[in-house]
């Protein structure tokens, strides 16, 4: 059994996984793919000048899993056979520890940057996931975009940013 | 009709519960579901246009109308990655 | 004693080990790092539609790796604090094999898929490294870029490419 | 003054040998080391504008005038990634 494609996961993140994930030296279609671009992202030890001790996640999970699908599907309408694997953390996550994951491949490095640059921004746009902040005197939720996923002006802002 | 509300991060802070069960008249929508509980918890007036909704794990509109069993989650605005 | 920043290894490329040499969860200046974006170059199957058996890869060692340091010193005049690792394979490697790994952490994520792009644009341009190309009939020498680095025009196509 | 002359990939092969040795008058640029192998070795022709150059593990011009004891690279280009 391989780690899957999409996941919501209270362990924590390994890339390994997500390049075994999406089979970078076994492409279906019979050609290799030629670049793996991944992401991380980490929990800073400072959020708008608050000392962050924890962070807590929470997800809406069966929705969470569609939605890194249908980021997937995107991905493909606007790249040539990019394969993608999206994972993100629950629970608590202490400073430094990765709280997405994310491994775009495709044949040439300028689709492998733009599909994981274009994920990551999906994932913070529409992903039914949450936040809760610990800093040193205090927590709050952290409230972030309005979900849409129909809303066509963050998909193009999202596809803007991955630079394509 | 009965449906299952599902709530996440402030909105289940406000309201107290994470998961709750609802009567509704046929044909009722998400909107009518939504406005039953903001009369019962001011706090989540300020969502009202601040909310995404999801039926059975799928994005959907305010407008949306319910059936019987239906899962209804209402999400604050997401903060992951 | 943990992995180095620059690398050219005979070894098979573990993005662990980059991405632990950067110390993405310790930072030095106290301020951890949010955004790690990886990139790895793999050996494709085909290559202007010869089949691929194998590459070779050799290096001039010592030139080699200053000019990974160089690129980390040109990524740090580009973007606020990045931290970049920087490892190549040499020997022969099949199909599917990664040649190049990266790894770049920044405060923030444009920063860290700009570093990282950047980076393997300049390795492309500058890097005293060559690849024989065995192919299904025969096999050759694969010659790119002229290496200068004071080309500044290479340079900012590099960073044009970076979409910094 | 002697120096060491390393080459890689196609210019080695054209060569024939990685590394070698050349006496060279005082004074000498890499510009005049490089005729010097040409004139041995017809093959290197095709790349008098399409070579860089190293002395000592850095990069420098065909200008650079030599030190005894200098290694010199001869760089055809480059095809890492």
């Amino acid at each position: 059994m391989g780690a899957p494609l999409f996941a919501v996961t209270r362990d924590p993140l390994r890339l390994e996984d997500l390049i075994q994930a999406i089979g970078a030296q076994a492409d279906g279609g019979g050609t290799t793919a030629g670049a793996v671009t991944t992401f991380l992202g980490l929990v800073r030890s400072e959020n708008l000048g608050r000392q962050v001790v924890r962070l807590e996640y929470e997800s809406y999970e069966p929705l969470a899993i569609k939605v890194f699908e249908r980021i997937a599907g995107e991905v493909r309408e606007h790249w040539s056979t990019p394969r993608l694997a999206l994972h993100h953390r629950l629970g608590s996550l202490r400073v430094g520890e990765a709280s997405v994951a994310i491994a775009a491949a495709a044949p040439h490095r300028a689709e492998s940057f733009a599909a994981c640059r274009y994920a990551i921004e999906r994932v913070k746009q529409i992903a039914p996931i949450w936040k809760h902040e610990y800093f040193d005197d205090g927590h709050t939720w952290i409230e972030g975009a309005l979900a849409d996923p129909d809303d066509r002006g963050a998909r193009e802002d999202a596809y803007k940013r991955a630079c394509a | 009709m009965r449906v299952t509300v599902r709530l996440f991060a402030r909105l289940r802070d406000i309201v107290g519960v994470a998961q709750l069960s609802r009567e509704l008249p046929e044909g009722a929508t998400a909107s009518l579901l939504w406005n039953m509980l903001a009369a019962e918890h001011a706090g989540l007036a300020a969502y009202r246009d601040a909310v995404s909704i999801a039926v059975n794990a799928e994005y959907s509109k305010m407008s949306r109308r319910l059936a019987d069993g239906d899962e209804v989650a209402f999400l604050p605005p997401v903060s992951g990655g």
